[in-house]
């Protein structure tokens, strides 16, 4: 297997690029896995690779459906940021930044992870308040975070609408300098590649239709390529949680919701940061092909289907263009869905389940792409250990039943409404 | 676009009314003290790939809430009628 | 009596607009002078009201898309268990319709509730009227899906409304009196291009 | 002026009594009404129009539609400059000012072009195994040149001046594309009696029978239908209107533009319209694109599509060359050629096949035009433009050329490598297209029985076919919106014509050349070389080869190149292309105005505005407004100061010493009304309503399902079944919602009816030692006195014939009275009170004094009910009633939500005088490391003009359990600490003297 490097393609570049091995194998599934990871998502692939790399667990498949990174770690709007002030959200997603900022270095995998700095916007002075207590929440555990007065948003982002005719004035914000995008499918191949090199198995286009279990214990899985046994089965599908989990006859607090996300055609640089308005769901960075890529909030039912319905596009096109209105003049080049897992807190799910060795990580909502590492990390430690970390600890499936809701955002108990 | 037959108002745009979640599960009596039954009724939803009761109130309408079965992969709405005849239905 | 103010009044707006071809196709206004009742039927009492109302107005409409004509006004479905019947007389804001509604419809089997105030009563009149309806109201107007007299139920510009076409070319709007002004604003910035005049609206 | 230099002396759908004159890279040329940017330019001699994505290559016209990979240009200047724009989609006017795209410093010289080997270096995936080091973060370092690098044209970042609108439509039958087979199903449908709307991305009628002589007996046919379909009343025609997007339930997403009437914002004509259309049925008449060859340096200017090479001869009247090869592997090329030769263009045709018909073979010999089978071209010669291409015959098995390679001068190389269906819009809602091996082609999978193709689009060919297969579409369209039975009406006769065939030998790929580049996607620079590459690292599947080489991903979406890509790859994998498959298929088919899918809810008009019945008057008199969720609310009054934070000062002081005024118009009403109204209220409120005496009010707090806090306000009973509800002003329509929720969903046995009232009744607060007296003026007949109306007691009453209500309640602790009268009346009876109590010094105060009066008296509000408090947090956890269940009750009992260190609500006092307090600082105990979650926050503060220093609500993990505690409120953001001290919430009147007064 070829390091990657600059000089690896200096190297190739004079012998026609012929040197190159495959990023991973394509392998037939063996009989048996020490751990099963059902979805080739981020997650899916990032605990493979920690299982191997943290736990020395490396007699493991993930087993996807279709192709690796088809699924939602294929289709976000790649926002990376850590400004939780949840007790627990704060520590997870700040490790999850830590490793983000590493991540190319140690995959040997370039995935693009551009600090430029998140804003997100307040538009009343009470809006600034709440920022302020993320913010300070976020400095108190050794976070960046700046407030801003509207004159230094003015400043780093000229192009907003400052003028007397916005709806929702803007009177300040708070940046995360570290805070950015990664380039979304480099994190799937990135890690399936690095998981494949300690030598797990990464076996497409498998669908799982069954979980096995002996008595209340899983053993197994039923796939469109034939039984594979496992010691261990984690379920990480993402939008698919209550699928999945209900072939082991589990039933989830996991409402499947579709978001839609959206590019427009490639520009020459013009937004230099990730900005989230404040008045309504919305959010929007340039990629570094140019296209401007935003996304808005989930479309508002429940479905599987993994596409969007058009009033939707236009209640975010309203945001865009009431934001930074030269947006109108541009194009939109592509929309499209994914299916989120969202629950009723819209936290997420690290952890055991009531089925002895079935471990869940699930229930992502809008948030689950800049988790992807840290999510792995301590999934890995969960299966291996049978045991939550302390890191994920607050992220348990029966929290609802003691009444430790994790709910970021204030938004009460509405997975529709989130 | 969705597009809803609401009971009383005749077929919409879906941007016309509210999702109201799963309307298959069956709330506890009131004053039911049973706080597992609350629980599951409160947070654990079937959301099968496939055929889905709902509630949706018609908000920008007679505000009206009813029930539509939809399924959940094609979109396609097969039947709604009022919240009101849901006891009768199931 | 208090004066009464039209949610109109702080429209800064122009009053008079050209459209793109110079011309003015449109009247655009308030109906005042009108009063709004509301009438809830219990769900148990469902019969009951009905036939209260009925054999007092000696009409019951059937569905909320054909409200019926009566000696008190016009008698609109807008729901199962809900009417409201608008008189079109003016009668101060606790008027004689609330009044004779409370006194003809059984208390145990109907609610009756004054809502003049709660609703702007807006029109739109001439040959492009539909088309600048089309423009926020999803709802067909195609003379053949939406006749002479037919209500619907729907919104404009994420508020509620009620849309009663009074002739081909002209419709009202009842708006929600906090959202008036929007929606004012809203139909003579749609209507622009066709050209526009306001009636009955005084700033 | 001069007839420019590629322009033919007839022929053409321009006219040429309209000159127009526009500039190119600030060079002048002229064009006709009707040209577009493409055609005009191409007239003008310009054939390199502007820079490759990545490789910065020179590149020209290579289509003449919607397909355009190549020639996008930017027009317009200043806030008007639009980047992107398909130069062949683009109609010129008077004076447009267009410009090359990416290339620096100019389109002829460009710095930023890589040469050969430097190509290599960036091949397909480059940067993910680079820029990786030495150190973390080390990507920032990287990123700006990528980024300076890689985007197409350049946007302005100013407001787009113009205007944009959505609308909404209903038809029986949407027909979308008029090409023969769009034009007769439009015609069926509508004399089948359906209400039918045609829309066509052109700006004319006729598809690809546009690209037939003007005049020919099938333009006449064309003239004809157009003429016949314009007269029908029941058929709406838009042209330059895509179909950009279809969606669930029938519903299509339609742009129509008006460039060419360059609208004028202000005359209130929009320049792009988004179009939703509900149709009952759908005739998908969106023909077929023509697929380019892959072959080495096949990007180069004069390198174009055979049927584009056609439509500027016929349509436009423009040569795009004077000696051309045409290169192809189906017949449908022959066309072109003969087109090319009639208008004097010298054309050999390198046909793959081995063998071609002999009706082709006739056709064009008629006009001296060379064919050469088993011919390909295989390199092109030229970098700014093409000036020969280099012909190989080729094995008739693997299509590898063979050695004799011969060189032939030539300044246009027209190609066919087959025709692709438009098969987008039929696949947006996840119907897969179905390989056609006889055609090398997609056709639409299996689509509901409402959704019909007609024409190209199913593979058909033969005009004939598309013309019948049209009409039947478009009568069984019609039947299934329910109009059948009529006649479907006649066209006119289908002029003789040539028979039309395919015979394609699929060929993707003439490789065998192996240095320069072969193209697969054009735009994004994807070579059949990185192809490769992605096969050997194992990105196989067609959605790993499209993210990892970007192929199909830019404006055009790979219309062009997604088949032969897939081919490719189906070859190296030794798949079926079956197999293989294609990518999603995703709206837009074409790019999209953002503006236009906004419309006219952007700035002010973003969301609509909520005014109180008082917004006049407080614009009118000295009010600084505020957003409020949809409201607009009055912040503070200028009598009392310039700035928000002197008047409301100014403003509490009023009301603690005399009397004051506010608008609470906002607060939700609710009326519950019904025999079991009490026990619906019983239900839904922690506290018990059934005993509360009629001309009583009542505090009252709700929770959800799950024992969370969501609204508080106060009930009054004005009738026996007969209550007066008042939600927060945030939570009105969810309140209202989940209340009509309980009743049809939950208990449908209660007999109870709800309406809102919000918009019925204006509200005051009237408050203030004197705010008896105040009302006393203004209601000179009412008796007022405590023991009429004591402390949540209520009056109905009226004043000069109008209802008014009169609550005697208190949100700033002072003797106070929320009066409510008819919207309508609201200002007059503010007014009246306002006039009748000026002796008592009586004015109007705001929202922040509001916020900051119940602050002092200790309620909770906004930013304390924010979903994640239980009603012990806020201190109400003794309102909880112990003999009735009530909504949320089981669940508000779980442990952690009675755990006795939640954070609660306590209040704060400030124990420095001359520092400024902040909301959402994080609260310390004393002697705590400054550092970590705190135990708990501000959630708002204000100066106290009773105590005169900074005070605050927070919660505090304990609450008041720690009460008399010495604490530090942190807000590192500022760095700035604050000494407090833990105090009741109730700042003043803690035993309600005033309240009872
Ligand atoms: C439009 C959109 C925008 C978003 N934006 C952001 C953002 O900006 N920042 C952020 O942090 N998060 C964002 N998210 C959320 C984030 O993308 C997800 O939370 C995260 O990717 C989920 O984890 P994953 O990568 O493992 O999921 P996925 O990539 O969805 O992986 C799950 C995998 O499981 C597979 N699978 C499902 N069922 C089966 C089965 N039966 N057998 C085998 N395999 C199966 C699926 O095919 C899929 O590949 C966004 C999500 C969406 C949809
Ligand atoms: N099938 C083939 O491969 C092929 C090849 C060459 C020529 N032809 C000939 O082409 C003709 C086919 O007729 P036809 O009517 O099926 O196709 P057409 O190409 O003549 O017409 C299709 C029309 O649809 C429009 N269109 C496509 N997508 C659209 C969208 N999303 N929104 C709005 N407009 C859109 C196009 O602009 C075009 O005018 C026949 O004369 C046939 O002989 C067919
Ligand atoms: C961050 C990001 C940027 C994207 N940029 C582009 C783009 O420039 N061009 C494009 O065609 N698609 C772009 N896409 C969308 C993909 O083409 C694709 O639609 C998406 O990954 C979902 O996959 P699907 O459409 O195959 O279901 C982008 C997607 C993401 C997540
Ligand atoms: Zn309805």
């Amino acid at each position: 297997m070829s390091r990657y490097s600059a000089f690896a393609i200096l190297k190739n570049a004079l012998t026609g690029n012929t040197g190159w091995d495959r990023a991973w194998r394509s392998p037939e599934p063996r009989k048996t896995y020490d751990v099963v990871i059902i979805g080739g998502g981020g997650h899916g692939l990032a605990t493979a690779y920690y299982l191997a790399k943290n736990h020395d667990i490396t007699n493991v498949a993930v087993v996807e459906k279709g192709y690796i990174g088809s699924g939602n770690v294929g289709r976000n709007t790649t926002i990376v940021r850590s400004n939780y002030m949840i007790d627990g959200n704060t520590q997870f997603f700040e490790h999850s930044m830590k490793l983000w900022e590493g991540l190319s270095h140690e995959l040997n995998f370039n995935v693009m992870m551009s600090h430029r700095g998140q804003i997100v916007l307040a538009h009343s002075p009470g809006a600034l308040d709440v920022l302020g207590r993320r913010g300070n929440t976020m400095r108190l555990n050794g976070i960046d975070a700046e407030l801003l007065e509207r004159e230094d948003v003015m400043k780093l982002a000229p192009y907003l609408d400052f003028s007397k005719n916005a709806r929702f004035p803007i009177w300040g914000g708070l940046i995360q300098r570290r805070a950015g995008t990664a380039r979304h499918d480099a994190v799937a191949w990135g890690y399936a590649r690095g998981a494949d090199l300690q030598g797990v198995d990464i076996l497409e286009h498998c669908e799982v239709t069954g979980i096995a279990k002996d008595g209340n214990r899983a053993v197994g899985i039923e796939t469109t390529r034939g039984r594979i046994n496992a010691g261990k089965v984690a379920i990480a599908v993402a939008g698919h949680s209550s699928h999945v989990a209900a072939m082991a006859g589990l039933k989830l607090p996991v409402e499947s919701h579709v978001l839609q996300a959206f590019v427009s055609e490639p520009l020459k640089p013009i937004v230099h940061h990730v900005i989230s308005f404040g008045a309504e769901l919305f959010y929007l960075s340039q990629s570094d092909k140019g296209g401007l890529v935003f996304g808005g909030h989930i479309d508002g039912f429940n479905t599987y289907a993994q596409r969007g319905t058009l009033p939707r596009v236009q209640t975010v096109a309203e945001c865009a263009v009431s934001l930074m209105p030269f947006i109108a003049r541009l194009r939109l080049l592509r929309s499209w869905g994914g299916i989120q897992d969202m629950t009723p807190d819209g936290s997420p799910f690290i952890g055991r389940t009531p089925v002895d060795n079935l471990y869940l990580n699930g229930g992502w909502c809008y948030q689950g792409f800049k988790a992807t590492p840290a999510s792995g990390w301590t999934f890995a430690h969960t299966i291996a250990n049978d045991n939550e970390h302390e890191l994920n600890r607050c992220f348990r499936l029966d929290r609802f039943k003691t009444g430790h809701e994790l709910d970021e955002f204030g938004i009460g108990n509405w997975t529709y409404k989130q | 676009m969705l597009r809803i037959t609401c009971p009383h108002c005749g077929e919409r745009d879906h941007t016309e009314f509210r999702y109201g979640g799963d309307a298959t599960k069956r709330r506890p009596l009131h004053g039911s003290t049973d706080a597992a039954e609350w629980h599951d009724f409160v947070f654990v939803f079937d959301n099968p790939k496939g055929w889905h009761s709902e509630y949706w109130q018609h908000v920008l309408g007679c505000r009206r809430w009813f029930v539509a079965e939809r399924h959940t992969v094609t979109n396609e709405i097969r039947t709604t009628y009022a919240a009101r005849e849901r006891g009768a239905r199931s | 009596m208090l004066d009464l103010r039209s949610a109109l009044a702080g429209f800064d707006g122009p009053a008079e607009q050209s459209g793109a071809d110079g011309a003015i196709g449109l009247e655009i206004g308030e109906v005042t002078g009108w009063s709004l009742v509301e009438i809830g039927v219990y769900p148990s009492k469902q019969a009951e009201g009905e036939r209260a109302i009925e054999s007092w107005l000696g009409t019951i409409p059937e569905r909320i898309a054909t409200p019926t004509a009566s000696a008190n006004g016009l008698l609109i479905r807008t729901g199962p268990l809900s009417f409201w019947l608008v008189n079109s007389t003016r009668e101060a804001t606790a008027g004689r319709t609330y009044e004779a509604a409370r006194a003809a419809l059984p208390e145990a089997v109907t609610s009756v509730i004054d809502l003049t105030s709660s609703r702007t009563r807006l029109f739109i009149d001439g040959t492009h009227a539909a088309d600048v309806l089309l423009k926020g109201i999803p709802i067909d107007l195609a003379i053949e899906s939406f006749p002479m007299g037919a209500i619907a139920l729907t919104g404009v510009h994420h508020t509620p409304i009620l849309l009663f076409r009074t002739a081909p070319d002209r419709f009202e709007i009842f708006a929600m009196r906090t959202f008036a002004l929007t929606v004012l604003d809203w139909l003579t910035d749609a209507a622009l291009e066709f050209g526009y005049r306001l009636r009955n609206v005084h700033p | 002026m001069s007839t420019p230099w590629n322009r033919l002396p007839h022929g053409g759908r321009i006219d040429r009594q309209k000159p127009i004159s526009f500039t190119f890279d600030y060079q002048r040329h002229f064009g006709f009404a009707g040209d577009t940017i493409a055609s005009a330019l191409l007239a003008n001699g310009e054939r390199l129009v502007g820079r490759s994505f990545k490789y910065h290559r020179p590149r020209g016209v290579y289509s003449a539609g919607i397909e355009e990979p190549n020639a996008l240009v930017t027009v317009g200047t200043g806030n008007r400059r639009e980047p992107n724009v398909p130069a062949t989609m683009r109609e010129i006017s008077e004076g447009m000012v267009v410009e090359s795209q990416n290339n620096w410093p100019s389109r002829t010289l460009d710095l930023m072009s890589f040469n050969q080997l430097a190509g290599k270096l960036i091949s397909a995936g480059f940067y993910y195994k680079t820029f990786m080091g030495p150190a973390q973060k080390s990507w920032m370092t990287y990123e700006p040149f990528i980024r300076r690098a890689a985007g197409l044209g350049k946007a302005s970042t100013e407001p787009d001046p113009d205007r944009y609108e959505t609308r909404h439509a209903f038809t029986d039958v949407l027909v979308i594309g008029a090409g023969p087979a769009g034009l007769a199903a439009a015609h069926a449908a509508a004399t089948s009696g359906a209400r039918v709307v045609l829309v066509e991305q052109d700006r004319e009628l006729g598809g690809s029978l546009l690209s037939e002589p003007v005049d020919s007996a099938l333009d006449q046919w064309r003239a004809e239908v157009e003429s016949d379909l314009r007269r029908r009343d029941s058929l709406t025609i838009l042209t330059r209107t895509t179909a950009f997007g279809l969606y669930d339930h029938n519903t299509v997403g339609l742009l129509e533009t008006r460039d060419h009437e360059t609208p004028k914002p202000e005359s209130g004509r929009a320049r792009h319209v988004v179009v939703t259309v509900r149709a009952k049925a759908i005739v998908f008449a969106t023909g077929a694109i023509e697929r380019p060859l892959v072959f080495n340096n096949n990007d180069r200017p004069g390198v174009m599509l055979a049927s584009a090479a056609r439509t500027y001869v016929s349509r436009y009247a423009v040569k795009p060359g004077t000696r051309a090869i045409i290169v192809t592997n189906n017949d449908t090329a022959y066309r072109a050629a003969g087109d090319l030769a009639r208008a004097g263009v010298q054309v050999v045709v390198a046909d793959m096949r081995a063998e071609i018909g002999s009706e082709v073979r006739a056709e064009t010999s008629a006009h001296g035009i060379e064919i050469r089978t088993r011919t390909a071209v295989v390199d092109v010669a030229g970098r700014h433009g093409v000036h020969a291409a280099r012909l190989a015959e080729i094995d008739d098995v693997e299509s590898k050329p063979k050695y004799s390679i011969e060189a032939r001068s030539a300044d246009l190389v027209a190609v066919s490598g087959g025709w692709s269906p438009a098969v987008h819009l039929t696949s947006h809602l996840g119907v897969k297209p179905v390989w056609r091996a006889d055609i090398a082609a997609f056709v639409p999978g299996a689509l509901p029985e409402t959704q019909i193709p007609a024409g190209a689009v199913t593979g058909v060919f033969s005009l004939n076919e598309c013309i019948v297969g049209g009409s039947e579409a478009g009568v069984r369209a019609a039947t299934m919106a329910g109009r059948s039975g009529a006649d479907p009406g006649r066209l006119p006769a289908i002029p003789d014509e040539r028979s039309e065939t395919l015979n394609l030998k699929p060929v993707w790929e003439v490789s065998g050349i192996r240095h320069g580049k072969a193209f697969v996607d054009i735009q994004n620079d994807v070579t059949s070389d990185d192809v490769r590459l992605a096969h050997r690292e194992g990105y196989r599947s067609v959605e790993h080869l499209k993210r990892y080489t970007t192929l199909g991903m830019g404006t055009d979406q790979g219309k062009t190149s997604n088949v032969n890509a897939l081919a490719l790859m189906a070859e190296l994998t030794g798949q079926s292309i079956e197999e293989t498959g294609t990518t999603t298929f995703r709206p837009p088919y074409a790019p999209v105005t953002i503006g236009a899918l906004a419309g006219r809810a952007v700035g002010a008009h973003f969301r609509p505005v909520r005014r109180s019945p008082l917004d006049d008057w407080h614009r009118k008199n000295g009010a600084e407004l505020i957003e409020a969720g949809p409201w607009m609310r009055a912040w503070y009054y200028r009598w009392a100061g310039k700035t928000p934070a002197e008047a409301y000062i100014k403003e509490m002081q009023l009301v603690r010493s005399a009397v004051g005024i506010s608008d609470v118009s906002t607060l939700g009403k609710i009326a519950v009304e019904g025999p079991d109204a009490a026990v619906f209220l019983d239900r839904v409120y922690v506290n018990n309503y059934a005993k509360l005496a009629v001309g009583k009010a009542r505090y009252g707090v709700m929770l959800n399902d799950d024992g969370i806090a969501i609204d508080d306000g106060t009930t009054t009973r004005l009738g026996e079944h007969r209550y007066f509800m008042t939600t927060t002003t945030a939570q009105a329509g969810e309140v209202m919602s989940w209340l009509e929720f309980l009743l049809e969903a939950a208990w449908t046995d209660l007999d109870v009816h709800l309406a809102s009232l919000t918009d019925q009744w204006g509200a005051m607060a009237v408050s203030g030692p004197k705010a008896r007296e105040a009302l006393a003026l203004a209601f000179p007949a009412e008796d007022l006195a405590t023991e009429r109306l004591p402390y949540m007691g209520a009056l109905e009453t009226e004043l000069e014939g109008v209802p008014v209500k009169i609550l005697r309640l208190s949100f700033s602790g002072e003797l106070a009275y929320e009066v409510y009268a008819p919207a309508e009346c609201t200002e007059a009876l503010w007014c009246r009170i306002l006039e009748k109590a000026a002796p008592l010094g009586i004015k109007p105060y705001g929202l922040e004094a509001l916020a900051s009066l119940r602050i002092e008296k200790g309620h909770v509000a906004g930013l304390d009910l924010d979903h994640r408090n239980t009603l012990y947090d806020l201190g109400l956890g003794k309102m909880a009633s112990k003999t009735k269940p009530f909504i949320g009750r089981e669940l508000l009992a779980r442990e952690a939500h009675i755990a006795k260190d939640r954070w609660s609500l306590v209040g704060l006092e400030s124990r420095e005088e001359d520092k400024p307090l902040r909301g959402g600082s994080i609260l310390f105990a004393r002697g705590d490391e400054i550092e970590g979650h705190g135990r708990g926050y501000i959630t708002s503060v204000t100066w106290s003009t009773e105590l005169n220093k900074f005070i605050a609500l927070g919660l505090y993990k304990g609450g008041l359990t720690h009460e008399g505690d010495d604490v530090i409120a942190a807000f590192p953001l500022k760095d700035e600490t604050h000494r407090l001290r833990i105090v009741s919430p109730h700042f003043i009147d803690r035993d309600g003297k005033r309240l009872h007064a």
